[in-house]
């Protein structure tokens, strides 16, 4: 049956076995943004949510009115965030592939947006991340044992063995437990915000999701009620360009920018390269400025690429063009980095394969510490009794009953 | 003590707590200004002012999700969905999220908010301004589920949701606010300063959650009930001249498992009654709980008295709904010689 | 404890005791907006969004690009029309006040909106109301008595009682069931029209919905699938100013306006005044020639007034200023269409009170048939059975048992 | 015939209902291009083009709602929800809309819409992509609700449901995707071509819905059941050398209350086991369903098998899968004599 159908449905550039082809990626010049004032009008500002603000230049300078101006310890910093998270993200993702542990998700070529947007805010400013923000973790300072003892569901799990791998939280370093039900954070952020601003108090909430998520409800509720009570929030949207399998045009980015839903709403929208790391830096000071003198949210897109797979139980491969990263117009935030700090005098190679050492060593000693509270198969077990806890604050009888139950069958 | 039928005993419990715990915030849908649909919040934001008697968008998911977000940042957010029948926008928010969040970070987080809402028939609501969805609820770990009969429960327990440390959805049955309601929508209707439970402390006072209250003390058949059924039933059994125990169980989870098998030890027949739709819905937990644990007692099969396995009908609300008639056949049916 | 709270709340002009304030309207003078093709790029129609497009001018005369130059008799039937709407709503609410039926809800000052985009579009589009668009079920020929013997839940009812008043359909006239729940109908309106498009079928869809309402999350799915498969719909936020209680800031009109969304999410986006007969049958016109030409979908935000209580359940009193309604800066759409009509020589007094007198006759004689198949309390009734059917297409054994037991309860 | 597991039968159902009827489309997140995250629709885009097999953003509720404005412009979408624990989103449009279209309108709409999601755990997937929900749906009236155990089921009962003008959400137990599960994890899996239900006519054929299938006829008990829980059962029922009845019920609404009472009049003991949560989980209606229509028959209460009333956790998968062990434990309580 020959169907006539006159829907339309999204291009998707590239397909396994097509070119590469990121021609419909739109990229303002480093430098050529201005830089309103934080408290500027929405509507004055609407230019930033369809260009994008850039500061490192081809030549690996930094450029225009967005240049952070960050001192060379603070890249330095940046850097070594960048590059733990990367390092990280490699060994977990071979720990899983050794069966090691059940599930990981990498953040390969988006290590930017966590870390320099991490590093832009105030550590008590709270943070509801994604499941690819391990970023944040690192800059919040969260050992890695702690982290990988998550990964591990194992007797130091910070989750008590009751959440996947990376759904990591941190109460005391305003760290909001990862969810794996796609974008509910983001209107729980806003939330919280509404609830600083109520009790009078400074701090300001800032959230990550997918593009592919903004799609779900709870993105709008976010958008909706930041804009309405004006709350002090940071919206910010990873735009990798696929989600899973779904190219970025079936979440509505095909016919406008993700920043662009800002204004929409009333708010600010930012439209940055997000393998920028001194444009991301500079786009998120400005936000949170914004948000801190009461000029309320916005809404930033973070333009970056999914450099991996999207999770371990993914192969890019059946959807994608293979060579499709190496031909991402906004190269890897690491690279650019580090040559305008090697431009600018303040890095060397030799520097840097002493760094990436460092970090491989650390992050082979913290497995290695890690490991002894158990793995998913061996060494110490947490205790099963665990599972009926924290349901509710006491136990009610019915899960007494059922603990003691579970004792009984388990004997 | 002072007359206060269900809506102003909502109300003074929620001033109680807006004036002793400045984390205490109000949110929800006309709630502020107006005083909400039913007046629950009346006056409030006059005397609390619109930054804690807090009007929102129509949008019960985001009205979730934001308070969630505040109850993480210290406050307690009581927050109004307008009629239980629209409260299934802020689903996966209570479900995925709400539910979840002590569990997931082993307590690290937790969120205590309450979620107010009416629920029920018998005011010609029709299909969507009508339905009892507490049922769903209780299936989902990590909620707690409470539903008064009356102005005195409604107030303490209310109080005690708002400060308890989990989550709650608080059921509101609307036909109870003005009065208790036999299930005679013909016969004049009773204000409930003429109960004995319309007379309300002005004060500060508690009704705990997972008690059940032994409305009628009785020995020939246990009911086990809740929300509007409870005076239903009672005048049921008293139009048939049973001398039935009437249990209003007022908070679903946690549950009253003592009180209800202690009585149906002693009565050794029961029957279940409430006005949502029966498939599935609380009476089923009900009944399973009584067979599991009293089937040695029962002298006759647990009947249930439950609205019909249809939407609420506009044109035949009280043929949907579960009066006395109905009741009356259940217990007709228990009380048969095996 | 005196919070120095920093939240933002949006501003309400005119609550009881102060006095009405319309300052924040902001108005295009009629004639102003240009008009751009129906075939042109979104970003190059930005303006829409927040301009206001406007016919009718002060000296009721049909001025700009927008003059849809309708036939003289094209103009009587949309003012008969919008006075049958008034009328059948004028007795309707008192029917209800007489307790006759048990609830309704008017449409006092915003007939145009039903009445003016009904006649824009085709008698194949299907069209998703929402419960104060009684002026689509007018336009498109429903019997006064169908609808009257749906609000009486009586032997006619279209519903068998099922619903609450006002909440009609039908199916023979593309007119789909009104919901009790807000804003379900925006999306099921684009998944039709994605179907009709998949047909190769030429119809679009068009639905309506309260700007209080586009708070739900259902509004974000319809945009968004809209765009993402640049759908043939209309969707069209009736901004009334009101929701019962709530003023239109609180749903995000105080940063923008509403029909800046669509933009947000890159569809054309229309203001219109609302109240302009002449203005909203053009963008109509504009947009469903944008969506049979493969344009795509267009957000119609309709500026207007509700001029009465929310439903008879309601008191405005208790949350407006009284004489609110009267301060009204674009006046009422009846009353502008006159005067455009009579201006132009197509109409009088005369004719005019005699059609009102018609239509006052139309109304009580078919409220008179009407009540012969029952109303509440008297007359033939549904039978009670009914209440089991089409739960499902067949009646299930546990449905037909419950109706064998209320049969005996009965009895 | 020909050897498939239960996603190539799913497919097949799929294949064959595009083929045979235009106005079926499938629509969900990753199912056309990459075929869904458990290949479900492998192919299908590639066979039938983009219009017909099509990618949806990730938004489940628009994803529903979309489908039941398809469904009354004449089309007979077949929509994925990746996992069961994220059809949250999508339940107002379900239980609001989808479920009341034919009644509110007196059947002159109707949204003939199929819903499948994998559902259950096993997997390690955690407590977010493990939830077995089902319970909540049978209690929302004007849905049909499916959960078959086998690929000749699946098949023949997705056909059914693609068919059927009424909506339906259909749950697929993906533990059992690949081959039957017994519920111990550290034996090897066992592949579907071993098994008789493996085995799957590779044309049209259908199952009817409300017809329970007795897997294994028996004189000592009644084990009423489905999904994963089908072949625990009878593995524990095995072990303990039991001549039990075993019930896969296939379709819960409607329910087949016939085979299910015949069964335990005969057998006068009765377990109910699923893999969903307790509290008010769908094994309440099945009990209470037997104790009202079978009480003089029962020789001991009926028992119920479940997952615990937490949610599902990634690190005690095992420890809260109601495996043998648990089976066992009931089955021994419900043969003890009076
Ligand atoms: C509510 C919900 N629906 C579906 C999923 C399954 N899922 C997990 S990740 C994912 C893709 C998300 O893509 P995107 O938001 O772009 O984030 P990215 O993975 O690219 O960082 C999907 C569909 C889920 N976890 N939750
Ligand atoms: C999901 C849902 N939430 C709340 C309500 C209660 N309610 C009915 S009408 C209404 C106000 C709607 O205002 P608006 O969308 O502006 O439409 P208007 O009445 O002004 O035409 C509310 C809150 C509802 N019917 N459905
Ligand atoms: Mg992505
Ligand atoms: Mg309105």
């Amino acid at each position: 049956m020959p169907i006539k159908s006159r829907l339309h449905l999204p291009h998707v550039p590239a397909r396994p076995g097509e070119k590469p082809d990121f021609s419909y990626v739109q990229i303002s010049p480093a430098g050529a943004v201005p830089r309103p004032q934080v408290n500027a009008l929405v509507k004055d500002v609407a230019h930033l949510a369809l260009e994008m603000v850039r500061v490192l230049d081809d030549n690996a300078d930094a450029v225009g009115a967005w240049h952070p101006h960050l001192d060379a310890s603070e890249l330095q910093v940046g850097l070594r965030h960048m590059l733990l998270t990367r390092i990280y993200d490699e060994r977990m993702q071979r720990m899983q592939r050794g069966g090691k542990i059940s599930f990981y998700i990498r953040s390969l070529g988006e290590e930017a947006v966590s870390v320099a947007q991490g590093m832009a805010l105030s550590p008590s400013d709270m943070l509801f991340p994604g499941y690819r923000n391990q970023g944040l973790q690192i800059v919040r300072g969260i050992p890695l044992v702690n982290l990988m003892c998550q990964l591990l569901s194992n007797t130091r799990d910070m989750c008590k063995g009751r959440q996947l791998p990376v759904m990591y939280h941190s109460k005391a370093n305003n760290l909001f437990s990862i969810s794996g039900n796609l974008a509910t954070q983001f209107p729980q952020a806003v939330g919280w915000a509404m609830a600083a601003a109520i009790k009078g108090e400074g701090n300001l909430a800032a959230t990550w999701i997918g593009e592919g998520s903004t799609a779900e409800a709870d993105f709008h509720h976010a958008l909706l009620f930041a804009s309405v009570y004006q709350a002090p929030v940071i919206l910010n949207v990873v735009n990798n360009q696929w989600a899973i399998s779904t190219f970025q045009g079936y979440a509505g980015g095909e016919q406008r920018s993700f920043a662009a839903r800002g204004p929409g709403y009333g708010m600010a929208g930012i439209r940055v390269d997000g393998n920028d790391f001194l444009a991301v830096y500079s786009v998120t000071q400005w936000a949170a400025e914004r948000a801190r003198t009461g000029g309320g949210p916005t809404l930033i897109e973070l333009v970056t690429y999914r450099g991996a797979a999207h999770s371990t139980s993914d192969d890019p491969a059946r959807y994608r063009a293979k060579d499709d990263a190496e031909h991402w117009p906004l190269g890897d935030p690491i690279i650019r980095l580090k040559a305008h700090m090697i431009k600018i005098g303040e890095w060397s190679e030799e520097r840097h394969e002493a760094l990436v050492a460092e970090l491989e060593a650390q992050v082979v000693s913290s497995w290695k510490e890690a490991v002894t509270f158990g793995t998913l198969n061996e060494g110490p077990k947490l205790d099963s009794d665990l599972m009926f806890e924290d349901v509710f604050k006491e136990m009610p009888e019915n899960l007494q009953r059922q603990q003691a139950l579970m004792r009984k069958e388990r004997s | 003590m002072a007359n206060m039928n269900m809506i102003q005993a909502l109300t003074s419990a929620m001033d109680i707590m807006l004036g002793k715990d400045p984390s205490v915030i109000l949110m929800g849908e006309d709630i502020g200004y107006f005083g909400g649909v039913f007046r629950a919040t009346e006056g409030l934001q006059r005397k609390y002012g619109e930054h804690r008697v807090i009007d929102t968008p129509i949008a019960e998911g985001g009205i979730v999700a934001a308070a969630i977000g505040m109850s993480i940042n210290g406050l307690r957010p009581v927050a109004e969905i307008q009629f239980a029948d629209y409260i299934y926008p802020g689903f996966d928010q209570i479900v995925s999220e709400l539910a979840r969040i002590r569990y997931r970070t082993a307590g690290d987080f937790f969120a205590p908010l309450t979620i107010r809402t009416p629920c029920g028939g018998g005011i010609r609501g029709g299909q969507t301004h009508s339905q009892s969805p507490e049922g769903i609820f209780t299936h989902v770990s990590g909620i707690k589920v409470v539903m008064p009969s009356n102005p005195f429960d409604a107030k303490g327990l209310l109080i005690t949701c708002i400060e308890d440390d989990d989550p709650v959805v608080f059921f509101e049955p609307k036909r109870l606010y003005n009065g208790p309601f036999d299930g005679d929508p013909t016969k004049p209707a009773v204000p409930w300063n003429a109960h004995p439970k319309g007379q309300v402390d002005e004060g500060y006072y508690t009704v705990p959650l997972g008690k059940a209250d032994i409305v009628r003390t009785g020995s020939e058949v246990t009911i086990i009930t809740y929300g509007t059924m409870v005076f239903v039933a009672a005048a049921a059994a008293a139009a048939m001249n049973l001398d039935a125990e009437i249990i209003d169980l007022r908070s679903l989870v946690p549950l009253d498992v003592d009180t209800i098998c202690t009585s149906v030890r002693k009565t050794g027949r029961c029957v279940v009654a409430h006005e949502a739709t029966r498939f599935s819905g609380f009476g089923a937990e009900l009944l399973s709980i009584v067979q599991e644990e009293c089937f040695w007692d029962l002298e006759a099969p647990i009947q249930r008295v439950t609205g019909w396995d249809t939407p609420y009908p506009h044109a035949f609300e009280w043929e949907y709904f579960p009066g006395q008639a109905r009741v009356s056949m259940a217990l007709k049916t228990v009380m048969e010689p095996a």
